[in-house]
């Protein structure tokens, strides 16, 4: 299994750019739902990589448990957010980040 | 109740008792007011009673030894016993004084419990032989002195308590790091243990400068003291037992159970804090000559007296010591009186503006003359007992043998003659500016006169405390011989 | 004894939650009080002890440890919640808004007491994200727009925040195979000079640095205590934060990357800045919570210091004040519930002179933020002044200096709230305000009882109680 | 006559002055009594303990400062000197002061006066001379503050200027205790080199002012008019020359070894011959009785320091004399004064005239005073001034210059006086004036006769009261026989004066405008006009100084003031407001914000290994 | 091995095109389609439980949610919608820039992987994990699911 630290590092690129593309999205957009769905590319890459730490390191069993948790928990977290965002929509009829900033100094 | 205990309940005493005011004062005001003399007159009984062990058997120790670093260990040496016996005795004539002053204001109940807890955190202070100990007092006087200088409520008076709390704060936070730092140097917290390692050699330059700063902002010296004119917005009862008798004089005591009675240091520290002091002294007599309002007047005199007292006892000559601490007790009788005086003035005539006052003397004669007697014991007019201690203070300046000292105690001296002076005569003579005023209530003029006749009594039996002060300071390292 | 601290809460969210609605509601409010209670009893017991037969034990394999650490903060956990409830009953009107209330604060105690007793890495980030996912809901419980924003920006950081962690976790899996804390420590240890290990061990810590809301990371912290319902930032302020931020960082700085310098540095200077920063941005604030807010971050900043420092005299320290600022934070926060339910504003230049109409708050509020800003009898300086012996032995003099001259700071901002709110004459709308209801009055004085108490006692707290602390360093 | 007698002189007069402060105002005449009976209780006794030599001293505070008391030679001069002025004066004001307001208070203050200054003379210990010193403060300030309603601002200017020349003399006392080593005066004799020399200054200028020279002089005139007018005949007259000129003469005797031609010496013949000068010109030119009279008493001052500065031995013995001599007629002529105000209600010299006739007695005793201090042959007054003559021509003729000078304008100006208050026609409302009662008779005529006793067989004071204080070895092979060269310049001098008044009678045309050619004069109408508007008034030109300095302390207090106050809160805004403008309140920002920590951490993580 | 890199390609690509497009239905489908690349991804690292959960959860739950959200919110209007992509394009042109520099520098990175680990434990199947070994993240995702269903409640219910 020669190839296993080429894979490890492919696919670890591809998870640092998702990180970067998911990271980018959050600061750069107005919209509150195109920052969720930014968060939710986050949490992809953070999958892929327990993925494919378990798969280089033989305890797949054990990142299989650990990711399918966090898919879990991240459902939730997701869920609670657009709840927020809908709630944000209904007061101010408007889901644009920069009206949400008067809690300042 | 052997002296231990005894030592134990002087402290306690008033600060347990304080908490019990504000339910005594719902029952009714007169009971209360009782109450809180009591609970002031009963420590000072305790330590007349201490008084003949310690001059005979030597100082009391009570330790109630609980762990290594942080011991509650309370200490009766001479020193401590004269500086509680002044500050208990003047705070109960000060709370004698205030059933008349405080009656006409609202919120008297947080008012003697402040007075009574600012009390028991002086005592506390005088006896604890453990640095953190003589910090937790040390704090618990600067919380009262805040709410007792905001006492009226008002935005400004409020700001001002506000400001005397952060000034005294930063100092004594920078003098925390300086217990850390003999901590470290010595390996405790108290002072007998701190003696015996330091022995000869002397403390690190940098505790004495955090030290100094501490109490240089407590006892409102040079650089520190603007608080203290300030803190002149509260009532009168609080100025005095703040200005003149305790606050400032909590520094002073702490200088020289430090600097005196525990270590030595080096002997340039003899001739900086002189220089501070004597400069304090001179900025402040010329403040309270342009100043126009009579507390602040009566404020600045207590900063440059302050100075002298500093004087007396950095210079460190024996003749100096006994001089500083003589002068402490003469001054808390003397401006205590000057305050009180003050007290009454401001309540009947309702101005403190002295330019607008004049003529009082016709009206209130013995309010006059006690504020004429106790200036001159602040001048050091002979038969009065200021005269003994700033006669000691300069023979100690002189000893020094330090030319610009002596020349600025002189100056120093020749200005609190002119602006006390300057101060009775636009106040109390000349011809009358304000509407004809009556004499202050008989609580209130009764502790003035007797302020001022304790200042003459002093004068004359100068011996007994004189020999007290000198029995007290017999053994102590930081007196030179 | 540790899986019931976990279960009964859960075991109660089930039973008030059966359809039986009308009964359950007004119950839920008497679990709650109840399950504080037992919890602080338990502490105690646990603490004197005797280990009671773990009964639930067999059927679970939960791996839960408890040592000094835990039980500190169990017991903090245990009386905030307790404080939190009792206000959130008399501040949230309405039966159901009530019970949903409840219900989450059952979520939040489970999360926090997982978080508390658990020693594995991946757990730990499940029980801190069951803790933000309460601490999202209660923030925006009122539904108004800040409380919307408050949660929205926590969300966004906490999950920034849960990333970093996930992918430092999973490092931490490539280097070792096993989350657990004892394994990952050594592996840690072993292979410090790897890159991607110092990798790991940065992201980690920023991760929990966002989540206790130290300075270049607290962007959040501000949004979420203010706009938070009364109750729930007592919650949040008093020990949410903390055992998901705080309490991690220590339990890992002792254990998983054992004090190595750089560490220490980077908490050390992170700390520091946290406590200027914090400070000097309460000074400038109009309103009461958002000053409360920003002067816990720089308290936090102290613990953080005491961290960097790294000897046990300075862990005990932290810890000490860990408790001593979930308690009087706590204290604080309640104060503001009682100002805003009374007077209905918690903007402070409309307030003023409260403190003649509320006896009991002005009383409680002068001692909380005397303990705040490390005023002697009371708890804050006695932990304070623990953390600048150790600084000063540690002859990290300039540190020591900061964090001294800072408490000068502290006090500026308290006095100017004093002031603003309590000390001064009654404001003009003002004039019929009555004490708050005896829900908030008695969280507030069993609050400042407690303080006042361990302030006193302390001396001789200090050799039973505090130095066995240190119990839970190798 | 054990020890302890020696008290007495100082506890009795202390004792009824307090009793009668104390028993308020009822009965006057009660007042007067005590009084008079303590007065006369202090004057037997010190005549009784005249010859005796009493050391007594019990310890007070430690530190060498004890309670002891010397009776010698000249304290018991001195003692019995001050009981019989105040005997005197306690007659005297019985009529005078017979329905002026608080009148308890005036005894009082007499009473501790005289115990205080019997005290001082005999204080053995340096503190305790101090102590009886300071504490005349009190007293002086007390009786010019009972006088005209508006006294009370030359009380506080009497007090300041006595008050900081006392200060002078505590330090004074401190240096000397401190180089002597002991307190106990009699025991003290110290060169006058360096810090010996400032140690004799500050003593001096505590003795100087005490007695009233030219710095320190400028409340006396004030105080004349101000004061009642008993007080300015006990104190300023008699009681404070004596002590001061005792203070002077023990430090330049017995204290300190002072020789001839040393510059102290010198210093002190110069503010003699200054005092002189100075305050005769301001004399002469003075409009009112008891003014002129105060102006005189400074300028006789001049002549004891210039005798005792001498440090001749006849030099020392001509200024104790004067100093005897002086007391006598300055406070004979004071208590004319006080008799022409009783009887005609003003002393300004426009408005008196002709009381010759009416007022026989006084008039007498007036020339006889008068003749005594220009110091006219027969009188006393000429020959205290001709042993200062003769000590003056030795040490240097600038000095005996001033003298003569000085006693030429004392001449001019007491004919003024004399021709302006008795002679001259009599204006209408004084036509009715009487001579004044008895109680204030006897006394004028008593101190009169003595001058005159002491100015004819002037051996019997020389003999038996000065010269025992210079003790024999001094006094060996001096002999104080009349020089007849100065004994005739002074008689030229004193034709001159009557010659200068009766051409400038004729110029001006009445008797108090006589020394206006003077006061016109080109050169000195400025420094006249000047003089009279206090310009050279040291205690005025000092306030302004002191007020000037303290217009900078008082700034240095507000720039301190101004740090904590504003400095310290714009900081503190300052910085708050960055950092609330940095809080934008975007979560974007605080995501950027987080993810520059992280690499901020990771970086220097990497640095570190 | 090239399928590797075509997957690891595409996976970032798709990424990409959810972040660039203008109109939110489409991100949300792109995020979809990036969830379905991870899945295989994940097949090829023969962990199939973990990718049926990516698949059917992330693909398919939060791929609704979305959708439910976005229909609630107000849609856009069509030239609305062509303003904001011309606005979005000066934003974003960046991102693919970045993309390719990191994927270039990251390509150069070699870290050592030289783990000495020791074997795997024996019963190392999913199911006994999670049920057998790990309790506590069990008692933790209940709780975490009932506070999603306590907050929906709370959030909406009035």
């Amino acid at each position: 299994m020669t190839e296993l630290p080429q894979v490890f590092w492919l696919f670890s690129i591809g998870a640092i750019l998702l990180l970067i593309t998911g990271f980018y999205c959050l600061i750069m957009t107005y919209n509150l739902v195109r920052a969720l769905i930014g968060l939710e590319i986050l949490t992809k890459s953070v999958t892929l990589f327990i993925i494919l730490v378990g798969y280089v390191t033989e305890r797949v069993a054990l990142a299989q448990a650990l990711a399918i948790t966090l898919i879990i928990i991240e459902v939730v977290v997701i869920a609670v957010a657009v709840g927020i965002v809908l709630c944000v929509y209904k007061n101010i009829k408007s889901i644009d980040g920069r009206l949400l900033r008067n809690i300042k100094g | 109740m052997d002296g231990r205990l005894r030592l134990l309940c002087v402290v306690l005493v008033p600060c347990i008792g304080a908490f019990v005011l504000p339910f005594a004062g719902r029952i009714s005001a007169g009971l209360r007011n009782l109450l809180a003399l009591g609970l002031a007159v009963v420590p000072l009984l305790l330590v007349i009673a201490i008084l003949p062990t310690v001059v005979s058997a030597g100082p009391l120790n009570f330790t109630a030894n609980i762990n290594n670093i942080f011991n509650f260990t309370l200490y009766a040496d001479g020193l401590a016993i004269f500086m509680a016996l002044v500050s208990a005795f003047l705070s109960s004539i000060i709370i004698f004084y205030s059933f008349g002053y405080i009656s006409h204001y609202e919120n008297q109940n947080e008012y003697y419990l402040m007075v009574l807890l600012f009390l028991g955190g002086m005592l506390g202070l005088i006896f604890s032989a453990n640095l953190i100990f003589l910090y937790l007092f040390w704090e618990i006087t600067a919380i009262t002195s805040w709410r007792l200088i905001g006492f009226f409520r008002e935005k400004e008076h409020v700001i001002k308590a506000d400001k005397a709390f952060l000034v005294t704060m930063f100092g004594s936070l920078l003098m925390l790091l300086g217990f850390v730092t003999i901590y470290q140097q010595t390996g405790s917290f108290d002072l007998q243990t701190i003696k015996e390692t330091l022995g000869a050699n002397h403390l690190s330059n940098l505790a004495v400068v955090l030290l100094l700063a501490g109490i240089l902002s407590k006892s409102a010296t040079l650089p520190f003291h603007t608080w203290l004119p300030d803190a002149g917005v509260a009532p009168s009862p609080v100025t005095a037992l703040l200005h003149a008798a305790l606050l400032v004089k909590i520094g002073v005591y702490v200088f020289a159970r430090l600097f005196i009675a525990t270590f030595t240091v080096d002997d340039s520290w003899h001739t900086i804090v002189p220089v501070v002091a004597g400069a304090s002294a001179l900025v402040s007599a010329a403040a309270a000559m342009i100043d126009t309002d009579l507390k602040r007047i009566i404020a600045y005199s207590t900063v440059s007296q302050i100075g002298f007292i500093f004087l007396g006892l950095s210079i460190g000559n024996e003749i100096g010591v006994v001089g500083g601490l003589l002068y402490i007790m003469m001054h808390g009788l003397a401006k205590g009186g000057l305050f009180l005086c003050a007290g009454i003035v401001e309540q009947n005539t309702k101005t403190k503006d002295i330019t607008k006052l004049g003529g009082l003397i016709k009206t209130m004669p013995v309010t006059a003359i006690a504020f004429l007697f106790c200036s001159f014991s602040v001048m050091g007019i002979p038969p009065f007992g200021g005269f003994f201690s700033k006669y000691m203070v300069m023979t100690s300046t002189i000893k020094a043998g330090d030319m610009w000292i002596m020349l600025t105690f002189l100056i120093g001296a020749v200005m609190t003659i002119i602006y006390l002076l300057r101060v009775f005569s636009m106040v109390f003579l000349g011809e009358a500016k304000t509407q004809p005023v009556r004499e202050g209530s008989a609580t209130m003029v009764i502790s003035v006169a007797s302020l001022a006749v304790l200042s003459i009594i002093a004068g004359f039996a100068i011996a007994w405390p004189t020999q007290f002060v000198m029995a007290a300071i017999q053994h102590l390292p930081g007196v030179i011989r | 004894m540790l899986s019931p601290l976990l279960l009964l809460p859960l075991l109660a969210i089930i039973i008030l939650n059966l359809p039986i609605r009308s009964l359950t509601q007004k119950l839920s409010v008497w679990v709650g009080i109840g399950l504080s209670l037992w919890q602080i009893v338990a502490v105690v017991l646990l603490a004197m002890g005797h280990e009671s037969a773990d009964a639930w034990g067999k059927y679970f394999t939960l791996g839960l440890s408890c040592d000094n650490l835990t039980l500190v903060l169990l017991m903090s956990i245990g009386i905030v919640t307790l404080a939190t409830i009792l206000v959130g009953w008399q501040t949230i009107g309405g039966e159901k808004q009530r019970f949903g209330f409840m219900n989450l604060v059952f979520v939040a105690m489970i999360g926090m007491n997982g978080t508390v007793m658990l020693a594995d890495l991946f757990s730990l980030y499940i029980f801190i994200e069951v803790t933000a996912v309460a601490s999202f809901i209660l923030i925006a419980f009122q539904r108004n727009t800040n409380a919307l924003e408050g949660a929205f920006k926590y969300i966004i950081l906490s999950a920034t925040a849960t990333v970093m962690m996930l992918l430092s976790i999973s490092i931490i899996l490539l280097v070792v195979g096993d989350t657990s804390f004892a394994a990952a420590g050594s592996a840690v240890k072993q292979s410090q000079g790897n890159p991607l290990v110092i990798v790991a061990i940065g992201l980690f810590i920023c991760g929990l640095l966002i989540k206790g809301g130290v300075v270049p990371f607290h962007g959040w912290l501000p949004a979420a205590y203010s706009a938070a319902p009364a109750a729930a930032s007592v919650l949040l302020a008093g020990i949410a934060t903390k055992t998901s931020g705080i309490y991690a960082l220590i339990r890992l700085t002792t254990s998983v990357f054992a004090n190595n310098e750089s560490v220490n540095s980077i908490l050390l200077l992170a700390g520091t800045i946290s406590i200027l920063v914090g400070a000097f941005a309460a000074i400038g604030q109009s309103d009461f919570k958002k000053m409360l807010a920003y002067s816990s971050i720089s308290q936090v900043g102290y613990i953080i210091l005491a961290l960097g420092c790294g000897t046990n005299l300075a862990i005990i320290g932290a810890v000490f004040h860990l408790f001593n600022h979930s308690i009087f934070k706590s204290l604080l926060f309640v104060n503001s519930a009682a100002v805003e339910t009374q007077s209905g504003t918690t903007d402070m230049n409309k307030l003023g002179g409260l403190g003649t109409k509320m006896p009991v708050t002005n009383a409680t509020s002068l001692i909380a933020f005397l303990s705040t800003a490390g005023v002697p009898p009371l708890a804050g300086f006695w932990s304070k002044l623990i953390i600048i012996i150790a600084l000063w032995q540690n002859n990290l003099h300039t540190y020591a200096t900061i964090a001294v001259l800072a408490s000068v700071l502290t006090l500026a901002y308290l006095l100017l709230m004093q002031r603003k709110v309590f000390f001064g004459k009654v404001a003009e709308g003002l004039g019929n305000v009555k004490e708050a209801g005896w829900g908030i009055t008695t969280a507030a004085s069993i609050l400042a009882a407690i303080t006042v108490g361990v302030g006193v006692t302390f001396p001789w707290m200090f050799n039973s109680v505090l130095m066995p602390i240190s119990s839970f360093l190798k | 006559m054990t020890d302890s007698f020696i008290l007495l002189p100082i506890a009795i007069p202390f004792i009824a002055g307090l009793v009668v402060l104390l028993i308020g105002q009822r009965i006057q005449s009660v007042k007067e009594a005590i009084a008079l009976l303590a007065t006369a209780a202090t004057l037997g006794l010190t005549i009784t303990l005249f010859r005796e030599n009493i050391n007594f001293s019990i310890p007070w505070t430690g530190f060498g400062i004890d309670f002891a008391l010397r009776l010698y030679h000249f304290s018991a001069f001195i003692l019995v000197a001050a009981s019989a002025f105040s005997f005197l004066f306690v007659l005297y004001s019985c009529s005078f002061m017979r329905n002026k307001p608080r009148l308890n208070q005036f005894y009082c203050y007499l009473l501790v006066t005289l115990a205080m200054t019997n005290g001082a003379v005999l204080a053995d210990n340096l503190v305790l001379l101090l102590f009886f010193w300071e504490g005349l403060l009190l007293t002086l300030f007390g009786m010019i503050a009972i006088g005209r309603p508006g006294a009370y601002k030359t009380a506080i200017k009497a007090f300041v200027i006595v008050g900081i020349s006392d200060l002078c003399l505590m330090m004074g006392i401190g240096l000397t205790g401190h180089l002597a080593g002991t307190m106990t005066i009699s025991k003290i004799s110290l060169p006058t080199y360096s810090l010996g020399a400032l140690a004799f200054i500050l003593m001096m200028i505590g003795a100087i002012s005490k007695a009233g020279s030219v710095p320190f002089h400028t409340w006396i005139p004030d105080a004349a008019v101000d004061a009642p007018l008993p007080f300015m005949a006990f104190l300023p007259a008699s009681l404070e020359k004596l002590l001061g000129i005792y203070l002077l003469a023990r430090i330049s005797l017995d204290m300190f070894q002072l020789h001839g031609n040393s510059r102290l010496s010198m210093l002190l013949m110069t503010i003699g011959a200054i005092t002189i000068l100075l305050a005769v010109m301001m004399a002469l030119v003075q409009k009112d009785y008891k003014r002129l009279l105060s102006y005189h008493a400074v300028s006789q001052v001049g002549y004891m320091i210039l005798g005792i500065g001498t440090c001749l031995p006849i030099g020392i013995v001509g200024g104790l004399f004067h100093m005897i001599n002086h007391a006598l007629y300055k406070s004979c002529l004071f208590l004319t004064g006080g008799s022409v105000e009783k009887q005609t209600g003003t002393t300004d010299l426009a408005k008196l005239g002709g009381l010759w006739l009416k007022m026989p007695v006084t008039f007498i005793c007036f020339v006889i005073a008068a003749a005594s201090i220009s110091g006219v042959p027969p009188f006393n007054g000429f020959y205290s001034k001709e042993l200062i003559y003769d000590a003056a021509l030795v040490r240097g003729n600038i000095f005996y210059l001033a003298a003569i000078l000085g006693t030429f304008l004392t001449a001019a100006s007491f004919l003024k006086l004399g021709h302006a208050a008795f002679l001259g026609k009599i204006s209408e409302e004084n036509k009715n004036v009487r001579e004044t009662k008895l109680p204030m008779l006897v006394p004028m005529v008593v101190i009169a006769a003595v001058c005159v006793v002491f100015g004819v067989w002037n051996y019997l004071p020389l003999n038996n009261l000065i010269k025992p204080i210079l003790g024999e070895e001094r006094l060996a092979g001096q002999e104080f026989g009349p020089n007849s060269m100065l004994i005739t310049i002074t008689v030229i001098v004193l034709v001159g004066a009557l010659l200068h008044h009766l051409f400038a009678v004729k110029v001006s045309g009445s008797g108090y405008k006589a020394s206006d050619h003077i006061r016109h004069a080109p050169f000195l109408e400025g420094i006249y006009t000047k003089a009279e508007k206090r310009w050279f008034d040291p205690y005025d030109i000092g306030l302004k100084i002191v007020q000037g300095l303290s217009r900078f302390g008082w700034w240095i207090d507000r720039a301190i003031d101004w740090v904590y106050e504003d400095f310290a809160v714009h900081i503190a805004t300052g910085l708050s407001s960055i950092i609330k403008r940095a809080h934008t309140g975007s979560y974007a920002m605080y995501v950027v914000w987080s993810l520059i920590g992280v690499l901020f951490v990771i970086i220097m993580l990497m640095k570190s290994f | 091995m090239t399928i590797n890199i075509i997957l690891g390609v595409s996976l970032v690509l798709a990424a990409a095109w959810t972040v660039m497009t203008a109109r939110l239905l489409r991100s949300v489908i792109g995020l979809a389609l990036t969830s379905m690349i991870l899945t295989i991804i994940m097949f090829k690292l023969n962990s199939p439980l973990a990718a049926v959960f990516e698949l059917s959860v992330c693909a398919g739950l939060i791929s609704a949610i979305f959708i439910s959200c976005i229909s609630l919110t107000q849609r856009l209007t069509d030239e609305q919608a062509a303003a904001k992509q011309k606005e979005r394009f000066s934003k974003f042109w960046l991102l693919p820039v970045i993309l390719v520099l990191a994927g270039v520098a990251l390509y150069q990175v070699h870290i050592p992987l030289d783990f000495h680990l020791q074997a795997a434990p024996s019963e190392s199947d999913v199911r006994n994990i999670i049920w057998n070994l790990r309790h506590l993240d069990m008692i933790g995702q209940i709780v975490i699911l009932l506070a999603g269903a306590f907050g929906v409640v709370a959030l909406f219910k009035d």
